[in-house]
């Protein structure tokens, strides 16, 4: 079963570097041979195996679900209307972590993405910005977005502020802005076509599914297939090397800081649409969930590495928890104190189950040497 | 700077010639490697056992086996007579078995005395006994001949070869039986090697047993007592006599086959074409000055210097990694953007750099990726990468290098240094590099694999690129280099034909400079 | 200013400095204010009318200081207040509780301390509380609530229940009297699910407990300004087999009870004019004067705002007070 | 002037390696030979110029409330008053930070530092401790402390979960776990002794200034003079390194997180005497404020470097912020700006002056050369 032996140890613990346990390479390439190498294999064998310890994780979730409202679940219809409302709660916060976790594999981080989708909110529900209808007020939302990015993206690339202090700068700056643009007020969306955003389904499924799955697979294409992709992760994993390697280092952290402006302000229209309305204080301390979300996914905080997928796969275990929670009507403190206990469950039950795995399939092929 | 008092006080009931380490069968693998498959090795108080094996034969696994990094799966080791489990690093060292490793373990912002010292910081209540730390370090400093290097400098502002010999100080901090040294000579140059010859030499007259591992049959051949040789994880020979073995009996017991360590003729008619890089007046302040040297086409030039001597400044500023203060670097007539490495990598140039881990590798990426580094962008189509022609390419480098092992979707990481080296070099034997800059290429290299990389150099200058050759190993320089430049703090102090020169006149001038009057061009 | 997109300050929060005796213009008052930072409507408008009342008076000078992130924060802004030597304080401040020291030692210091909307505990501490009624506004919502159900002849209702933030206090206060007056009636809140007082927490709230409660017949939201949020998860999520009752009072959730097409049928009243009246009454306290009103010399210790339920039947009396 | 050559380049910017300047052997020992190797060599000659930044960054600050207020700044008495507000306002942040300064070089991240406070706080004051009396109040505000950091560094380092993730866990469960004890009640605290550590002065100084002194002088001392912290250095900078020296890296990083729980309980004591009171939400986003002094402050969040004075100043920078706002009465939307501003500027002044220091020195060097 060579395309299962694991090639490197979950998490790195402070501290503890992670020793990656090679392949046996001539097993490889029998397994290649005889045409057995399964499709996830190739470039992203260990995250792969990482993303099933976080499904099983959701499995697991789910199943409690279950067992605490087996009413609600003995109906079908109410599962597939509750799974399409966790995906719904999932996509702006999904946006905003695609973002988030190219930075991060980059090697930086952004802090000001709940600011960011603040003021790309209030900016485009302005009166003024509304008077020129739904491409005005996408086209401001995105325009905002990215150039709040582009100026994350200069000041740490060539300003050489560090990436937390700058995006730290940047949340309180723009919040502020957000605020004396809006006066503290909540802007209605007038909009019928904006607001229409997040009620509208496409064959039963709701548009801002759609727009997750889209930014989802773009941002996995981005990663994986393109030069842009490449050089994010020389860049994160050893910055040196990808300068003397010839990549401008410097030209692309600021493109990652602008594609993750880019992914706030996509996530700006997808909230205000959601919430026909917006403010200063809107996506409150989405930072902070986007940034677990890509670390539980298996993105290193350190740089160098980190899957799309992992990502998605951590902003729904959120989304899923907080539902199981409504659900059963726990009440805020009793969620958070369960909430802090799953989180660490989650990672643990990924870590065991991965290192479980490793070790049986370890078992089975010395068996079979 | 010879010592007069000894370097370490030897264990009082130390016999010289006493087996003090025993190893029986020791079998270590890691998930799908056996990295060690039955090792014996037997080393005695007062010898220097060298360890000899190709890349990825399992030295390096064999002295973590020792130190307590890695525990055996099976097999017996024995220390002084008694069976012995070494559970942490901790445990070895207490034990009396002090080690360098192969890759530098230091701690960049602790100081010189604090790195040599670090977890058996001599103390009071906790506190650290400074003065008591610093007064010790510069007494090991002073003995390993390097009093110049303070003790409370930062161990980050030191060159390379400044923290080789912090690594070296911890191992001699310690009181220790046996002293484990893996490739210590890969980062030293000439003068730095008679050195530690001298330390290693005072280390056994203690009684203290020395394991030494070298890819440079020179030295074993002049510090070694007994060789014991790895291949694939197996001891194929044990306690070989050092001096009188012949190099192709080692050698056949390395690789299993018989390979001469020569250097690939140079062609009998002048090859090299018009000129490639043309550099004046380059200057960096405190590292080299007013440094002029062109490149031909087809041309191999090679330059000899101590450590220290700015050799590797000197080709980072011509390939625009570091910006030059004064001077210019010209491609084919066309000046470069100083500062640019873009500009430079643009125009042909392509540079292999001094150290593998901090300046070229991608340690947690797979090979293929490592050795595409800087031309995935090649074979990309409108910005989407080709992993299959990627994979391919990097499949014919590591054909050509000896790559072991072979599949090149394994993490860089797993890789035994000297494969990791292979990696660094085989990046720029790709695509179009028109002028390669080689900062000491063969680090770490094995003999086999040596002789395949210089082969591989020589048809690229074959093919009209360019050449420029650091490297610390004199031979090296003169062997595969048409021409050849020797620095001098920071200056060039002579320009010759390879021809023209030969070893000893390059060490004196690298060491004395005294020949000033014959140079430069 | 209100949920709307008028920019335009509070006119009608604001009393017009004309009428009575009270409003000529007398001693130069300095008053020191400070509210926490605004982060969403309500608070937003108490700082702008404090600041529009002001301004109305030609004898006031506001001095105001941003309470910072926490009441120590707030404790910090406040010292650098006090060395400014206002006359009159008035303070909204985080916690009472945590502000009560600051409260005895302004006081002692003989500057009187106008306590806005947060209660200090301590007597001494302050010269004038005024106050909305937090647990009237959970009393008056449910209240509502059962009337509404009654009439309907709804038996076991599933009453819903989006609290702003649940750390507060103030939440706490107006959940107790929600469910202790539902109680009263032998109802219970089936489910709540806490909000922030944004738009979109509220909207994403209310998607978790329409997920809980696949049938609701009544649902509280405690502030309007989450409300929006509410209703636009109420469109999406096609539920209109309920009625909900609204708190604060915006203009917004009063246009929308007077249009009577969501289900938006009520609110109750926690409005931020108190903030207007805390600045007039702190005028009179440093000019030592008598609401002109009362027999009294003096301006009373406590003022206790009740809270309204707005309905589509009254909504146009109290749509010049919506913020 | 060898002695005067600099050692490293300024803060390392995303992706832009630090290169140091190599020294030049023969004049060191020229230097050494001669006495000549002043003082900020050595051990703290970076963090030290740095730290000559972060001041000039504060005399820039006073100078503006200087221009700004000529009238409260005219009155002597007033800026000594305003000094000790400043002071006392960053003594609760600043004692957290320094605990968080040491988990940071050490590698980690504390994410639960506020929820931390707010536990400690809460369990205090809640009427059964207070039964016990200030003794009893601060023995349990510690020793809650202390073992949720004893948590944190367990699940860390024997749980080998990511540092990012296990505190925010704990962040969560610990405001969860604050909420329930106090049932979201604001608990007042009736002790004298408490509330009076923040009202008291010894020599016309607040009490919490002095703790605050305390705790960095201790701070300073653990970090630069004993092993515990010259280890800290090395599991930070390089946990391999240190565990081939035979460091337990494991039970140094639990005792790190301790550490940081232990100063989150004096914190707590502090905050709880400031506020006579304590309830679950206190200590807000101390997280952040904790982090970006630090950072500010020169220590990498990569780990492996820091100075304990450095995060003094940059708490001290921050609260210098807040008053110059508060003194001129700015209105919240205008202060995120501004503030967002300063940080920025904060850094790039001290870039800057660090590097026209370095050129300055570098080319005084060459001159004599
Ligand atoms: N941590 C590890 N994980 C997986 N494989 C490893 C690890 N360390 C070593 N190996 C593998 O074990 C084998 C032996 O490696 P080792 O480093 O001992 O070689 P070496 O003899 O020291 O080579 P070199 O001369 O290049 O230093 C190699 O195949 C290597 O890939
Ligand atoms: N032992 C030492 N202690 C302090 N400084 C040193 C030492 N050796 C070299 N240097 C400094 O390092 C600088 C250049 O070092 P570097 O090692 O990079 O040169 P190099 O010629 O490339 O040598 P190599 O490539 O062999 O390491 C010199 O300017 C010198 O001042
Ligand atoms: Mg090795
Ligand atoms: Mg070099």
């Amino acid at each position: 079963m060579s395309e299962m032996t694991p090639t490197a140890a979950p998490e790195r613990a402070a501290g503890l570097p992670a020793q990656s346990p090679p392949v046996d390479p001539a097993e490889t390439a029998k397994a290649e041979a005889s045409g057995r190498l399964s499709w996830w294999r190739g470039d992203g064998g260990e995250g792969a195996k990482r993303n099933l310890g976080l499904l099983a994780t959701l499995v697991v979730l789910v199943v409690i679900g279950i067992l605490t409202r087996p009413d609600l679940y003995g109906n079908a219809s109410w599962v597939w209307g509750n799974t399409l409302t966790i995906l719904k709660l999932a996509s702006v916060v999904g946006v905003v972590t695609v973002g988030m976790t190219f930075v991060i594999i980059g090697g930086g981080i952004d802090l000001s993405v709940g600011a960011i989708v603040a003021l790309a909110g209030v900016w485009c529900t302005t009166v003024a910005t509304q008077s020129y209808g739904a491409g005005g007020m996408i086209f401001s939302a995105l325009t905002v977005g990215l150039a709040v990015g582009v100026v994350n993206g200069l000041l740490i690339s060539y300003g050489r502020l560090v990436p937390f202090i700058a995006t730290l700068a940047m949340m309180v700056a723009a919040r502020g802005l957000a605020a004396e643009i809006s006066d503290k007020q909540t802007q209605v969306s007038n909009n019928q076509f904006i607001n229409g955003i997040a009620s509208t389904n496409v064959l039963g499924i709701p548009l801002l599914v759609y727009i997750l799955a889209a930014v989802v697979v773009a941002g996995w294409v981005l990663l994986n297939r393109t030069t842009f992709g490449r050089r994010t992760v020389a860049v994160g994993g050893n910055p040196e090397a990808a300068r003397l390697a010839g990549i401008n280092v410097r030209r692309h952290t600021l493109l990652l800081y602008a594609l993750s402006g880019l992914c706030c302000g996509i996530a700006a229209v997808m909230l205000t649409a959601q919430a026909t309305s917006a403010q200063a204080a809107m996506a409150n301390l989405y930072e902070l969930d986007a940034i677990a979300a890509a670390i539980i996914g298996g993105t290193l905080l350190s740089g160098g590495r980190g899957t799309i997928i992992g990502s998605l796969l951590g902003v729904v275990i959120f989304s899923t928890i907080t539902n199981l929670f409504a659900i059963n009507g726990l009440s805020t403190e009793a969620q958070n104190m369960v909430k802090g206990g799953i989180i660490v469950a989650a990672v643990l039950v990924q870590q065991v189950q991965f290192r479980s795995l490793t070790q049986f399939l370890g078992r089975n092929r010395l068996t079979t040497t | 700077m010879v010592t007069k008092a000894p370097l370490v006080e030897a264990p009082a009931d130390t016999v010289v010639g006493e087996v003090v380490l025993r190893l029986t069968d020791v079998v270590k693998t890691f998930p799908g490697v056996r990295a060690l498959d039955g090792v014996q090795l037997e080393v005695r108080a007062g010898e220097v056992h060298c360890l000899l094996g190709q890349n990825g034969a399992g030295k390096s696994t064999l002295i973590k086996v020792l130190s307590g990094v890695h525990r055996p799966d099976s097999g017996e080791v024995q220390w002084r007579g008694e069976p012995a489990d070494f559970a942490n690093p901790q445990a070895a060292m207490r034990a009396g078995i002090a080690t360098i490793y192969q890759e530098l373990d230091l701690v960049e912002d602790l100081s010189v005395a604090e790195n040599a010292f670090l977890g058996h910081e001599p103390r009071r209540l906790g506190f650290v006994r400074r003065g008591h730390m610093a007064r010790r370090t510069r007494e090991i400093l002073g003995r390993l001949g390097h009093p110049e290097i303070p003790p409370g400098r930062m161990v980050r502002a030191l060159p390379a070869a400044g923290k080789q010999v912090v690594s070296m100080a911890r191992a001699l901090s310690h009181e220790a039986r046996l002293i484990i040294m893996d490739e210590p000579s890969a980062v030293l140059a000439h003068d730095e090697v008679g050195n530690l010859f001298r330390i290693i030499r005072e280390l056994t007259a203690q009684g203290i047993a020395v394991i030494y591992i070298s890819h440079r049959m020179e030295e074993i051949r002049e510090i070694g007592d007994r060789v014991t040789v790895l291949k694939d994880g197996r001891t194929t020979a044990a306690n070989l006599p050092a001096r009188e073995t012949p190099t192709r009996d080692l050698v056949a017991r390395m690789t299993g086959r018989t390979i001469e360590y020569v250097f690939p003729d140079r062609p009998a008619d002048d090859p090299a074409g018009a000129e490639l890089l043309q550099v004046e007046g380059l200057t960096r302040h405190g590292e080299f000055a007013d440094v002029s040297l062109s490149v031909r086409a087809g041309e191999i030039v090679g330059i000899a210097g101590l450590v220290g001597s700015g050799r590797s400044e000197l080709l980072e500023t011509i390939y625009g990694a570091r910006r030059p203060q004064a001077g210019t670097v010209r491609m084919a007539g066309r000046a470069l953007r100083p500062g640019s490495v873009g500009a430079a990598v643009k125009a042909g140039m392509g540079m292999a750099p001094e150290e593998r881990k901090s300046q070229a590798l991608l340690l947690g990426e797979p090979i293929y990726r490592n050795v595409t580094l800087a031309t995935f962008g090649r074979y990309a189509r409108l910005g989407f990468t080709d992993a299959g022609r990627e994979r391919a390419e990097a499949d014919r480098i590591g054909d050509s290098l000896e790559l072991r092992p072979r599949d090149v979707r394994r993490p860089v990481r797993t890789l035994s240094g000297g494969n990791q080296q292979k990696v660094v070099v085989g990046r720029w034997l790709l695509g179009d590099t028109r002028l390669l800059l080689l900062d000491e290429p063969t680090r770490g290299v094995d003999v086999g694999a040596r002789a395949e990389l210089y082969q591989v150099i020589r048809s690229l200058a074959a093919q009209g690129v360019g050449v420029l050759l650091v490297s610390s190993e004199v031979p090296e320089v003169l062997g595969l280099a048409d021409r050849v430049l020797v620095m001098r703090e920071g200056r060039v102090v002579r320009e010759a034909p390879a021809g023209e020169l030969d070893e000893n006149t390059v060490l004196d001038l690298v060491m004395a400079g005294s020949l000033m009057e014959g140079a430069p061009a | 200013g209100c949920t709307s997109n008028e920019q335009t300050p509070t006119a009608a929060q604001t009393k017009a400095a004309a009428t009575g005796g009270n409003s000529e213009p007398g001693k130069k008052v300095t008053i020191g204010f400070s509210a926490p930072a605004a982060d969403h409507g309500w608070i937003a408008a108490i700082t702008n009318n404090a600041k529009a009342q002001a301004a109305a008076y030609s004898d006031v000078e506001l001095k105001s200081v941003e309470a910072g992130a926490d009441a120590a924060a707030q404790r910090a802004a406040l010292s650098t207040l006090i060395s400014q030597k206002p006359d009159v304080i008035v303070l909204l401040p985080h916690d009472g509780k945590e502000l009560n020291a600051f409260g005895l030692e302004a006081m002692k210091a003989g500057i009187p301390v106008v306590n806005l909307d947060r209660a200090f505990p301590d007597a001494r501490a302050y010269r004038l509380q005024i106050k909305g009624d937090n647990y009237g506004m959970g009393v008056a919502a449910a209240t509502y609530i059962v009337a509404q159900l009654k009439a309907k002849g709804v038996s076991n209702p599933v009453i819903g229940e989006i609290p702003g933030i649940d750390s507060l206090e103030l939440t706490q206060e107006r959940s107790k009297g929600f469910a202790d007056t539902l109680a009263a009636n032998g109802l219970r809140v089936a489910n709540r699910r806490p909000a922030e007082f944004t738009a979109d927490s509220g909207q994403q709230a209310a998607t978790g407990l329409f997920q809980a409660l696949p049938k609701i017949d009544a649902l509280w939201n405690h502030d309007d300004d989450q409300g929006i949020g509410v209703l636009a998860a109420v469109n999406q999520a096609n539920r209109k087999e309920f009625f909900m009752v609204g708190g604060a009072g915006s203009k917004k959730a009063m246009e929308d009870i007077q249009a009577d097409n969501t289900v938006l049928k009520a609110t109750v009243t926690y409005s931020p004019s108190m903030a207007s009246s805390a600045i007039s009454l702190a005028r009179l306290i440093g000019q030592n004067k008598g609401m002109s009103d009362l027999v009294e010399l003096q301006v009373p210790k406590e003022i206790v705002l009740a809270s309204e339920t707005i309905t589509k039947e009254n909504a146009s009396n109290y749509l010049k007070l919506g913020f």
